[in-house]
C-alpha cells in the first residue's frame, strides 16, 4: 500500500454487508429506501450513502411545485399533462415512460400527503394547486391549475417528507460519505455488487456489499458557470458508470432556466410568473408576447431562455448589457409575502432590492440534466442502446435519464419524476432482491479507488482543482451554453480535453485524513470533466435544434433524422468515445411544430 | 453606520453579540440570584428579635449607614426590575404570540425599571443626603 | 510527526427505537414551571408590598425600623400570615430558581446533585429558622423566649 | 476592495489548540462570506474546512458565528459585514476542524421528538386527508426549518449545558404537535414535557435572533409548553 508522505497510509477498506444501497439522499433516493423498507419489512439491510446530510440535498432548493392531474381546483386529467410533458419536451419524450409518470403521479402525490408532506390547501381542506410554465388544459388550450405546492418551498417539504418517514422506518445512513466507485467485478455488463465510498470524517474507504445499487444522485449544473445548482451537484453518479464503460443518454440536453438572478444564477421560480409575473426588455416590453403569443411567460423553459437570448443579441438586454428584468412589482405585497416569500426573500438579501418597488434583473441560468444514465420504467440502468439491462443497478432522479423530458423537462416534472420514479426503483429492487447474485467483492475498483486517493493525497505540486473547475465552467457556459455551433463545440470539446490533461497533475493542500474536503473537490473536479465531456461529444453529434439543445447552424427540429437518443459512450481501455442512438418510443402523439 | 440587523445587539461579550433581550434574561437571573442570597441575610438579621430588642436593635443598626442604604436601593432596583421582567415574561408565557413583540417589551421593563427607581431612590436615600 | 487520532463516527441505525431515554418524571419539572409563575404573581404583590412599607413608607412617614416596630407589625395576624406567606413563597421560589441556575451550568451529574442537595439542606434550615422566627415572635414577652432561648 | 477575514482554525492532526488566523481577501460588497470562505479554500490554503452546499440559505450547512452572530455564511453579504470578518465554528457543539462541527448530537436531538406524521389511516376514497387552510397555517411557520442549528448553538442554555434537547428539536416537535392529522400528540407531548424539554428555555431569544428562516422559535416553544398545560401529563 503507498504510503502518504509522513502520514499514515490508508487504511484498509471497511467492508458492510447490505441489502440494498441507495446513493444519494434526495426526493429520489430517499423515496426508494422508504419504499424499500416498506416492500420487505423493518429488518432489511438498506443503506443511504449520502455525501452531503440527508437534509441538504439540493431537492430542497425547488420550489415552484410538483404537478399531478389532481384536478381539484379545476377540471383535469393525467392525459393532458401526457401531451404536455410530451410537446414540453420537443417530442424526444418515450412516451410509454411519460404516460407511466403522469399516470403514476396522482398516486403518488396522494401517498406524499399520507406521508405527512405540508402542501397548501383549497379552501376545502384539498391540496391546492396552481399554474405553471407549459401545462395545459385540453391539449393545448391553455394554462391549467396543475401544480400542487408547499408555499414556495416544495422541494424543501418533499425532502423533509422523506427524510422524516425514513427515521421513522428504520432506514440507516451513512452521512457524509462519498461514493467513488461501483463493484462491478465482471465489467461494463454487469451485475453491480455494491459501492465503494470515501468517508469523509475519516478518509477510509468502505466497501458496501449490497445486491441491488440505487444511484439517486442528481444533476451536474456545477460544469456551467452561471447556475442554480449548488455546489455539490458535480455529476458524480453519471461519471461513475461512464467510467466504467456504461452509457450515458441524451447529455446534450441541459436546461437553461429563463428566470435565474443575474449573476449569482439562483433561481427565481416560475411561479413567480405563475403568480402573474412578467419580463420586460431595456424598452419596457413584455416581449414574450411576441415569441409565444398565447402561452406569454409561461411558455416552456426552452423557449423563454433563447427569447431571452435574442432580446439580448439584439441589443434590448437591459442598458445594453446581458439581463432583462422581471415585473413583480404588480402582483402585491399579498402574494408576494405569503405565497412567494423565498423568492422575495432571495431579492431582498442578495440584490437588496424590493420586489414590490423594483424590477429584478435576471438572465438564464443552468438549471437542469435531461440526460444521464439511461433507464427503462423501472430504474433498472440499460448497458447500451438496445436496451439491455445491467442487473443489480438502478438509477432514478436527476442522475437518470428515462426519458420523460426528452429535449425540455417542463417546470414540475422533476420532482414529479424523481418521486414516480425513485418509488418505481424502489419498488422493482424489492421485488427483484431474491432474483439477484449474492454481492461479491470488486477487488479491482477498491485498488484503482486508493490508488486515486493516495496519488491526490502525495502530489506536492500541480495545479489547484479551483483553476481547472472555474475554466471548465467559464468554457462551457460560453461555447456549450443556450445557443451551440459546430465551431463553438469543437473548440470546447478540444478545451476540455486540455483540463482533463492537466487534471491528471492537482495539487491537493490538505494532507490531512480528518474532513478532507479538499480531496472530495478534487475527485469530484475528476467528475465534473467526464459529465463535461460526454456533454459536449453528444452536442457535437445531433445536428439539429431541439428543446434544450440549441444549434445556430441548424436552427430547425429534424424529425427525419434525429427521432433518437444519444448514448455516448466511453470504451475504459482505450478512452476512445463512442455514440450509439437508440429510436424514440412513440405512441400517442405524432410530432408536430411545437408553438406556445 | 450599524450594520443591518446589528442595532438590537449591545456588546460583544466572549465574541458573542449580546442582545437586550439576553442581557434581560441575564439581569433577570442575576437579580433572582441577588435576591435570594440577601433573604438568607435578612432572615438572620431578623431572627435576632427573638433574642429581644438590644440584640435586634444592634443588629438593625449595623445597616442603618450610607454604604449599606446603597446596598438597599441596589437591592430594590433588582427587585424591581425581576418583578417586571417577570412579568414579561410570564405575560409572552402565558400568550405566546406576545413573543413577537419581545424588543419592545424588553425596552419597556428597563426603561420603567429605571423610570422607578428615580424617586425610589431619591426617598430611600433622604436621610443621608442634604437635602434630607 | 503528528498523529492521528480516529474518533469513529456514529452511524445511526434504527434510530426510531434506539437511543430514546423515556421522558422521567415529566410532570415534576410542569409543576415547578408552574410555579414559578404563579409565586411570581403573588410575590409582585408580597415582595414589592413589602419593600415598600419597609423602605419607602417607612422612610416617608420619619419611622425607624426597629424593635418596637417589628412587636406592633406581628401583634396583628394579618402581617403575621402576610410575612410568612411571603417568606415560603419568596424562598421556595428563589431557592427553585437556583436549582435551575445550577442545572445550567453544573452539567456533571454527581456535582450538580451535590450542589442541589446541598441548596435543599441549606434552604431547608434557613426555611424552618424563618418560619419558627415568624410563628414564635411573641411581642409581649420582652426578654428571650422560643426556641432559641 | 479587500477584506480582513479572521478565522478560527483547528486542525486536530496538527493542532492541540484553535487558534486564529487572518487572510486578506478581495471581494465585492455583494459578494456573501461563503464567497470568502471559498476563495482562502481555492486559492490560498485548501486545508480551510467548512460545510456548505445551495449557496443561497435552503439547505442549512453553513450555520456559522460570524461577526458575533450565528449565521448562514451564505446569506452574509460584505456590504452588511463590513471589511473586517471574523468567523469561527457555532457554539455548544464539538469542532471537529475549522468551522466544521460534530452535529451527530444535533441529529440525535432532532430524532428524539419523532419528527414525522404518524397516521396510519388513509382515507377510505384513498384520497388526501382534508385539512382546512386555517389548521395548515398552524404549522406553516415551523414547516419552514431547515436544520441549520444556528438556533440551537445560540441559546445561552445550550451553551452552558448540551443536555437542553434545543430550540431547533423543539420547532420540529411543534411541526407535528398543531398538525390537524399527527395521531403522536400525547407521546410527544410526554418527550418534550421531560426535564430537558422545553422547561428550560428562559426566553433569551437568541435562537429567534439567529434563525436565517426568521421562524418564531420562542413563540412555538411556548405553544408547546401551553399544550403539555392543557394535556395534564403526569
Ligand atoms: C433551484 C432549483 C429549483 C428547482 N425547482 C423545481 C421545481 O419547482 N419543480 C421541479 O419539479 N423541479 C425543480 N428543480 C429540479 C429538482 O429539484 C431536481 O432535479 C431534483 O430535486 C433532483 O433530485 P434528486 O433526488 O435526483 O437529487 P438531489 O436532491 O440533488 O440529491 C442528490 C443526493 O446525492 C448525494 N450524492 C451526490 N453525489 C454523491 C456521491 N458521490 N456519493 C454519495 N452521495 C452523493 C447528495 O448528497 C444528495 O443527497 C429545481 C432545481 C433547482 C436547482
Ligand atoms: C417580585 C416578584 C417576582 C416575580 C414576578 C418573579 C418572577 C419570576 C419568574 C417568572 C421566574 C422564571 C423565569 C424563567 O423561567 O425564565 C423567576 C425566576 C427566578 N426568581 Fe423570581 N420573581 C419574583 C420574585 C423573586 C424573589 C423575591 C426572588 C428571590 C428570593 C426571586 C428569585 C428568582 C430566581 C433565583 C429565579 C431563577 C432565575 C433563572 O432561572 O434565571 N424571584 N422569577
Ligand atoms: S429553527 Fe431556524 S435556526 Fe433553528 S435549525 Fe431551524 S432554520 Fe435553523
Ligand atoms: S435562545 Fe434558548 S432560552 Fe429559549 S428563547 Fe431560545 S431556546
Ligand atoms: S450553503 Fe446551503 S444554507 Fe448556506
Amino acid at each position: 500500500m503507498t504510503l502518504v508522505s509522513g502520514r499514515s497510509a490508508i487504511p484498509p477498506t471497511r467492508v458492510h454487508e447490505m441489502d440494498a444501497v441507495v446513493v444519494g439522499a434526495g426526493g429520489a433516493g430517499l423515496y426508494a429506501a422508504l419504499e424499500l423498507k416498506q416492500e420487505l419489512g423493518l429488518e432489511a439491510r438498506i443503506g443511504v450513502i449520502s455525501k452531503l446530510y440527508p437534509s441538504r440535498s439540493h431537492t430542497g432548493a425547488a420550489q415552484g411545485g410538483v404537478c399531478a392531474a389532481l384536478g381539484n381546483t379545476e377540471e383535469d386529467h393525467w392525459e393532458w399533462h401526457w401531451f404536455d410533458t410530451v410537446k414540453g419536451g420537443d417530442y424526444l419524450v418515450d412516451q410509454d415512460a411519460a404516460e407511466v409518470m403522469c399516470h403514476d403521479a396522482v398516486e403518488t402525490i396522494i401517498n406524499l400527503e399520507h406521508l405527512g408532506l405540508p402542501f397548501d390547501r383549497t379552501p376545502d381542506g384539498l391540496i391546492n394547486q396552481r399554474r405553471f410554465g407549459g401545462h395545459t388544459r385540453n391539449y393545448g388550450e391553455g394554462p391549467v391549475r396543475r401544480s400542487c405546492f408547499a408555499a414556495d418551498r416544495t422541494g424543501h417539504a418533499i425532502l423533509q417528507t422523506l427524510f422524516q418517514q425514513c427515521i421513522r422506518h428504520d432506514v440507516t445512513f451513512f452521512d457524509e460519505y462519498q461514493v467513488l466507485d461501483l463493484a462491478l467485478p465482471q465489467g461494463s455488463g454487469g451485475p453491480v455488487t455494491g459501492v465503494i465510498a470515501l468517508e469523509t470524517a475519516t478518509t477510509e474507504l468502505h466497501a458496501f456489499r449490497a445486491k441491488a445499487v440505487l444511484f439517486a444522485t442528481g444533476g451536474y449544473g456545477k460544469i456551467f458557470k452561471v447556475t442554480s445548482n449548488a455546489h455539490t451537484l458535480t455529476g458524480d453518479g453519471m461519471a461513475i458508470p461512464y467510467r466504467r464503460g456504461l452509457p450515458l443518454e441524451d447529455m446534450e440536453f441541459f436546461q437553461f432556466h429563463p428566470t435565474g438572478m443575474y449573476r449569482l444564477g439562483f433561481l427565481l421560480s416560475e411561479a413567480m410568473r405563475g403568480e402573474g409575473g412578467f419580463l420586460v426588455n431595456d424598452r419596457g416590453e413584455r416581449f414574450m408576447e411576441r415569441y409565444a403569443p398565447t402561452m406569454k411567460d409561461l411558455a416552456s423553459r426552452d423557449v423563454i431562455s433563447r427569447s431571452i437570448y435574442l432580446e439580448i443579441a439584439e441589443g434590448r438586454g437591459i442598458g445594453g448589457k446581458d439581463y432583462v428584468h422581471l415585473d413583480v412589482r404588480h402582483l402585491g405585497a399579498d402574494v408576494l409575502n405569503t405565497k412567494l416569500p423565498d423568492m422575495s426573500g432571495f431579492i431582498r438579501t442578495y440584490f437588496g432590492l424590493e420586489p414590490l418597488t423594483d424590477l429584478v434583473p435576471i438572465q438564464p441560468t443552468a438549471h437542469y440534466a435531461m440526460g444521464g444514465v439511461p433507464t427503462d420504467i423501472d430504474g433498472r440502468v440499460l448497458a447500451d442502446a438496445t436496451g439491455a439491462i445491467v442487473p443489480g443497478f438502478y438509477a432514478a432522479g436527476e442522475v437518470a435519464c428515462v426519458s420523460v423530458h426528452g429535449a425540455n423537462r417542463l417546470g414540475t416534472n422533476s420532482l414529479l419524476d424523481i418521486l414516480v420514479f425513485g418509488r418505481r426503483a424502489g419498488k422493482k429492487m424489492a421485488a427483484e432482491l431474491a432474483d439477484l447474485s449474492q454481492p461479491v467483492a470488486d477487488a479491482g475498483a477498491e485498488v484503482s479507488v486508493q490508488t486515486r486517493i493516495s496519488g491526490l493525497l502525495a502530489g506536492t505540486d500541480g495545479e489547484r482543482p479551483a483553476v481547472i473547475r472555474s475554466e471548465l465552467q467559464e468554457v462551457m457556459f460560453l461555447k456549450c451554453g443556450v445557443y451551440r455551433t459546430e465551431q463553438l463545440l469543437a473548440e470546447c470539446r478540444d478545451e476540455v480535453a486540455g483540463l482533463r490533461e492537466r487534471a491528471q497533475h492537482l495539487l491537493v493542500d490538505d494532507k490531512g485524513c480528518r474532513y478532507n474536503t479538499d480531496l472530495g473537490e478534487a475527485l469530484e473536479l475528476g467528475f465534473l470533466l467526464d459529465c463535461a465531456e460526454a456533454t459536449v461529444e453528444s452536442a457535437l453529434a445531433r445536428t439539429e435544434t431541439r428543446g434544450g439543445h440549441a444549434r445556430e447552424d441548424f436552427p430547425e427540429r429534424d424529425d427525419a433524422n434525429w427521432l433518437k437518443h444519444t448514448f455516448a459512450t466511453r470504451d475504459p481501455a482505450s478512452g476512445a468515445m463512442s455514440m450509439a442512438y437508440k429510436p424514440v418510443t412513440i405512441t400517442e402523439f405524432q410530432p408536430k411544430p411545437r408553438t406556445y | 453606520m450599524v450594520p443591518r440587523g446589528e442595532r438590537h445587539h449591545l456588546i460583544n461579550l466572549f465574541g458573542y453579540r449580546v442582545s437586550w433581550a439576553q442581557l434581560a434574561w441575564f439581569g433577570h437571573r442575576a437579580s433572582g440570584l441577588g435576591v435570594l442570597f440577601y433573604l438568607f441575610m435578612h432572615i438572620v438579621e431578623t431572627s435576632t428579635v427573638l433574642f429581644g430588642p438590644e440584640v435586634y436593635n444592634a443588629a438593625v443598626g449595623i445597616f442603618k449607614n450610607l454604604p449599606a442604604r446603597l446596598g438597599e436601593v441596589v437591592l430594590m432596583a433588582a427587585l424591581v426590575y425581576h418583578a417586571l421582567n417577570g412579568l414579561r415574561v410570564m405575560a409572552m408565557d402565558f400568550w405566546p404570540r406576545l413573543t413577537e413583540y419581545y424588543r419592545p417589551l424588553t425596552y419597556g421593563v428597563i426603561g420603567a425599571t429605571v423610570v422607578a427607581m428615580v424617586p425610589l431612590a431619591l426617598i430611600m436615600l433622604r436621610p443621608f443626603a442634604p437635602w434630607g | 510527526m503528528t498523529t492521528t487520532t480516529r474518533r469513529p463516527r456514529t452511524i445511526y441505525t434504527n434510530p426510531s427505537r434506539a437511543a430514546r431515554p423515556k421522558p422521567e418524571a415529566s410532570g415534576r419539572e410542569r409543576f415547578w414551571w408552574y410555579f414559578m409563575r404563579l409565586s411570581g404573581l403573588a410575590l409582585v404583590f408580597l415582595a414589592l408590598g413589602h419593600m415598600f412599607i419597609m423602605h419607602v413608607l417607612v422612610e416617608l412617614t420619619g419611622g425607624e425600623i426597629d424593635f418596637a416596630f417589628v412587636q406592633s407589625r406581628w401583634g396583628t395576624p394579618f402581617w403575621r400570615i402576610y410575612d410568612f406567606l411571603l417568606l415560603v413563597l419568596a424562598f421556595v421560589h428563589g431557592a427553585n430558581g437556583a436549582r435551575i441556575v445550577i442545572g445550567d451550568y453544573v452539567a456533571n451529574r454527581t456535582a450538580r446533585n451535590f450542589l442541589i442537595g446541598s441548596l435543599l439542606v441549606v434552604s431547608g434550615i434557613w426555611l424552618i429558622l424563618g418560619m419558627a422566627v415568624i410563628v414564635f415572635f411573641d411581642p409581649n414577652t420582652a426578654p428571650p423566649v422560643g426556641p432559641f432561648s | 476592495m479587500d477584506v480582513q477575514l479572521r478565522i478560527r482554525r483547528y486542525n486536530p492532526e496538527a493542532d492541540d489548540e484553535p487558534h486564529w488566523e487572518e487572510y486578506t481577501v478581495p471581494a465585492e460588497p455583494n459578494d456573501r462570506v461563503l464567497d470568502l470562505l471559498h476563495h482562502v479554500k481555492w486559492y490560498q490554503d485548501g486545508t480551510l474546512t467548512f460545510r456548505r452546499s445551495c449557496a443561497h440559505g435552503v439547505c442549512g450547512s453553513d450555520a456559522m458565528l460570524i461577526n458575533g452572530r450565528n449565521r448562514l455564511a451564505c446569506e452574509y453579504l460584505v456590504k452588511d459585514a463590513g471589511p473586517q470578518i471574523t468567523v469561527e465554528a457555532i457554539r455548544g457543539m464539538a469542532v471537529l476542524k475549522d468551522l466544521l462541527v460534530d452535529m451527530e448530537p444535533f441529529w440525535e436531538s432532532y430524532r428524539q421528538v419523532k419528527p414525522f406524521l404518524v397516521n396510519d389511516e388513509i382515507p377510505v376514497d384513498g384520497k388526501e386527508r382534508r385539512q382546512s387552510p386555517a389548521d395548515r397555517d398552524r404549522f406553516e411557520d415551523t414547516s419552514r426549518c431547515i436544520l441549520c442549528a444556528a438556533c440551537t448553538t445560540a441559546c445561552p442554555v445550550f451553551w452552558a449545558d448540551q443536555s437542553y434537547v434545543g430550540p431547533a428539536a423543539i420547532v420540529n416537535a411543534h411541526r407535528f404537535i398543531v398538525d390537524s392529522r399527527d395521531t403522536a400528540k400525547e407521546e410527544r407531548l410526554q418527550i418534550m414535557a421531560d426535564p430537558d424539554g422545553v422547561w428550560r428555555c428562559r426566553t433569551t431569544f437568541n435562537c429567534v435572533e439567529a434563525c436565517p428562516r426568521d421562524i418564531k422559535i420562542t413563540r412555538a416553544i411556548l405553544e408547546v409548553t401551553a399544550e403539555i398545560g392543557k394535556a395534564g401529563l403526569r
